[in-house]
């Protein structure tokens, strides 16, 4: 087992890396930047490591000196959390070179499931179904222009190394489709991405449905059930789910076994999910593959019990997982909401100073959340997750709409009114909706 | 992820010159309890600063017994911060510009490049700073006297940490 | 079970206008408890602030035992708060003294005890609060004009709750 | 069903009934001292009332402006939390001639189990053994000597109308007995109470073990597991734990047998809690019922996932108890610490403002609080509840050790060191413990 990870997040991702270290008897080191110095996971972990200035470049992307931080202190893995680093292979095999084992799959699963063609022809060559689209990466429009009119509209373009909803366009014409395309180019951007774009078909009425899985290192893969994140507001997901509400007979053993064999195809190891689209039909394609905890990764940790975080540092740790069935048993349903500051359309650069804070609390309610008091969060940044479990879908739903109004959050605009709205709305309380129902709503 | 930063204040060099921006930051608590740092630091007892039609007074003293609790959860003093304050009479702290180890000398058995009483030039290596496997030399920011050496030799060092106090010549 | 209280401050007379500027109230008891906070915590015991037209001023020293000061406003301003600081210009409030229920008269289709504009006198009845289906009479504290009639009848009113404006004549 | 309902506390109390009446669709009405208008529970409900001044007496325990209030904002129920008026047969009755239903039992089972002796009587007679002790309350010394020359040293003496470890005092000789006699009358100041004393056998290696259950007017009853409070500094309860582990053979159903016993002597109906002292011979003994709901009730209602103030209110209004087995399953285990505020020995008076708090989360666990930044707490007062659960005593004792030292709270004195302490304690996690361990620890 591992002695002191360095955990290169901050935070809410990194408080929970933290509680699973300090089950296990791990020492850990938290990284800031100048501006965050007395931030909670700084002052949480068992040593702080300032490793540069307040540009996210500067400090929590700033690989070589996380990696001096490291090595300095002492520590023997590093736990990228999720966002951030955590998807990066580059990242993934610096760590590695420095002789500081890389908390999530192995370097060549984060660039295999990274790219996303090659993730597809993986995938599909694994027979898998993946939505009709372009078998390369495409860096021209032209390129771009060839393959939607071999495959019709309307089409998705995606960035290559996007991820999240960023980076994604919908074209219902060829005339949409330039700007799509620069949308998906201009994701190169924002971290260790490329500027190759990705096309495919586009699925109007589908449902967004992941399965969750933890693989060890002797490719034993253990299923931890599905969730629905269809409500989706501009493609980032609002509310996740899980067991997915009136699945077509069948289709939950199929998705969990093309999620299988996805991850068998690239001998995935550690903490990942699949996602699928799953449409009226009850066909099903591949969309991608995330190589690390998900943010909601709480839903199967409700369902299931297991601790994924914790699974995931064992596993990495060499730890064959302690899961005994290949599918980890369901107990129950969970619902998720994830609660951003909303600043005015448009404003990303808004800035708003936390004012009074108070978590929800009640039976079947997880909050997660590294808010405080002072803080001064960014207008679209996530600030809190309520997660309700109940014996039924209908007991974690009337929880969860009990929560939500006592989540205080004074001097932040929130969407808290627009997970509110949801959860009463008569069309989500029936179930399912599809991806584009919230904002057609 | 959007970057979330807690509310901080550039570590200002007076306070006639700590300008309010953007015309609400001199009422945040947090931005305060900055200039109640400076007043700490620099032994000022009162502290008044008007502009952009804001304005801030601060007095500082002894009030009985009341609530003396020392509250440092969210900025335990660091190293760092503790050794600023000594900084008063003229001394300046050198700060390391990376995160790694801190070495005195460039090899084992080797003198020291300074020692606490010299006299550096500006430019003039101070010492190595160890990080992914390279030597990095740290060079002297303007002339002075070494006052003292904050980091033991072969111990770790933070981006920003305070590595000497040099007072200029 | 033992006793809560929220830090706050005296609404006090001070700021010449109430002008909470956009949504950031200095007058917000969390805001100003947060900088008593800030004031026990480094030992200030005078601190004022002005700006967009408000201008706070605390001055620490003891209060018994408790270190935070009285408590008077509340984080909504709820129609009491709202018409005591109205209450300036020697208008005065008289409140509720129980919770209960207002009525303006001794029954139904009976004129009410008083109408804005007239002058009650000391001890003078000026409505019913009913409670546990107990009538109450409450009495003017003072000589003085009826300004106005803050709670219509019939209407639950709640401890401390001003019921109407007077101004001493 | 009711649709508005007066809730009569404050605080995380409050707090813990507001979520169970918005998830039955009852409206709220919070009540006030002129302290905390703009306290946490008077802002989450639907209506605030002041009922008077910052003194107990004058605002929380004042029943004619409580019941004004209720009357006058159209309440149907008053809900009385726990704490405060919770166990008051007066306030119920009070509550019942104005018209108003009382969310809790009857008013007579307030009051034969509010008087200790007399409860013991009626237990005793249901065939459940009691400790030798006092057959009437006593108010003379002498009368308590006599008794005790009968039953032997030691000897616990307790107010009439005590509870929840206040006004209680171990005689271990004749000389002891009359301080401990002035500290139980002492009790009468602090409520409704009487000046009576009640004397009893002191067991020194006993476990303190209790029964929820739940009955509805029907007499019903439901069984909800057992939970272990033997962990108490001063008398007062640190942490709460279900199962109890390690309990003799066959012992955990005399126990819940004895507890069904006891209510069903008085008819109970609503949550309740029987508790027993458990002697290491395995006999036990009854101590008293708790005529409400439990400050610990989130123990059994992780052990069970039934929602206590949820089905109190239900069975309030007359329904029956949803559970459909005489005996709910219990899965898992829990523990709970109660974090007080920690002043200075004797220094009951002093107030600290909270200048930073942060609930711990994570997996399994559960935290209760009505803290804010910004808040004056008296120096013993209860900041936080944090439960953990797991699959087994293990999962849930590492859970809340990760939890505990992710607990903020700056600016006041507290008991998390002692927690964390008696988590680490190998003799508390072999367990079981003695109620008188941790102070002589």
């Amino acid at each position: 087992m591992f002695r002191k990870i360095l955990i290169a997040n901050r935070g809410e991702a990194a408080l929970r890396v933290m509680r699973a270290c300090r089950e296990l008897g791990v020492a850990t080191i938290a990284v800031c930047s100048t501006a965050d110095r007395g931030a909670l996971h700084a002052r949480l972990a068992d040593e702080r490591v300032c490793v540069g200035p307040d540009r996210l470049e500067d400090s929590y992307l700033n690989v070589p000196s996380i990696l001096a931080a490291a090595l300095s202190r002492g520590a023997d893995a590093v736990h990228p959390g999720y966002g951030l680093l955590a998807e990066s292979g580059d990242f993934a095999e610096a760590c590695e070179r420095s002789g500081l084992a890389f908390v999530g799959p192995r370097v060549r699963h984060l660039r295999l499931m990274g790219d996303k063609p090659r993730a597809r022809r993986i995938v599909e060559k694994a027979g898998v179904r993946v939505l009709p689209g372009s078998v390369e990466p495409l860096a021209d429009l032209a390129d771009v222009r060839a393959v939607a009119d071999e495959i019709g509209y309307p089409l998705l373009v995606k960035a290559a190394a996007g991820g999240g909803g960023r980076g994604l366009g919908v074209a219902r014409d060829a005339e949409a489709l330039a700007s799509a395309f620069a949308l998906a180019r201009s994701e190169r951007d924002r971290g260790f991405g490329n500027d190759l774009v990705y096309v495919e078909r586009y699925l109007e009425r589908a449902r967004h449905v992941e399965i969750q899985l933890l693989a060890d290192r002797d490719r034993r893969v253990v299923l931890l059930g599905e969730r629905d994140c269809s409500v989706q507001r501009a493609r980032r997901k609002l509310v996740a789910e899980g067991p997915a509400v009136d699945l077509p007979r069948g289709l939950r053993g199929k998705l969990a076994a093309a999620a299988a064999a996805a991850a068998a195809a690239v001998g995935y190891t550690n903490v990942g999910s699949v996602e699928f689209l799953v449409g009226d039909d009850g066909e099903f394609y591949f969309i991608e593959m995330n190589t690390r905890v998900q943010v909601d990764h709480a839903v199967p940790e409700a369902l299931t019990g297991v601790d994924l975080v914790r699974e995931g540092i064992l596993v990495a740790a060499g730890e064959p997982v302690s899961i005994g069935a290949a599918e980890a048993s369901v107990r129950g349903h969970a619902i998720e909401c994830r609660i951003r500051a909303a600043g005015p359309r448009g404003a990303t650069s808004a800035r708003y100073a936390v004012r009074a804070f108070h978590s929800p609390g009640g039976l079947g309610i997880r909050v997660a959340s590294a808010l405080e008091v002072g803080d001064v969060v960014a207008g679209d940044e996530v600030l809190v997750k309520v997660l309700a479990h109940g014996a039924t879908r209908a007991e974690a739903l009337a929880r969860l709409r009990a929560a939500l109004p006592e989540v205080v959050i004074d001097g932040v605009p929130t969407d808290l009114e627009l997970h509110r709205g949801v959860l009463a709305d008569p069309a989500f309380a029936r179930g399912p909706v599809h991806t584009t129902w919230l904002d057609a709503r | 992820m959007s970057p979330r930063r807690r509310a901080s204040v550039r570590a200002g060099r007076s306070p006639a010159t700590h300008a309010p921006a953007g015309g609400r930051a001199l009422f945040d608590p947090r931005e305060l309890g900055k200039l109640v740092g400076l007043m700490e630091e620099r032994g000022l007892v009162e502290l008044e600063i008007e502009g952009g039609g804001e304005r801030v007074r601060l007095v500082r003293g002894r009030v009985g017994e009341v609530a003396a609790p020392e509250i440092e959860a969210s900025a335990r003093p660091t190293r760092s911060a503790r050794r600023s304050a000594d900084a008063d009479g003229g001394v300046r702290p050198i700060t390391s510009p990376m995160v790694g180890t801190f070495h005195r000398a460039p090899a084992p058995e080797v003198p020291a490049f300074v020692e606490v009483g010299d006299v550096v030039e500006r430019g003039q290596v101070l010492c190595l700073v160890e990080a992914m496997k390279m030597m990095n030399e740290i060079e002297a920011e303007f002339r002075g006297r070494v006052v003292e050496i904050l980091v033991e030799s072969g111990r770790p060092v933070e981006y920003g940490e305070p590595i000497f106090l040099v007072e200029p010549v």
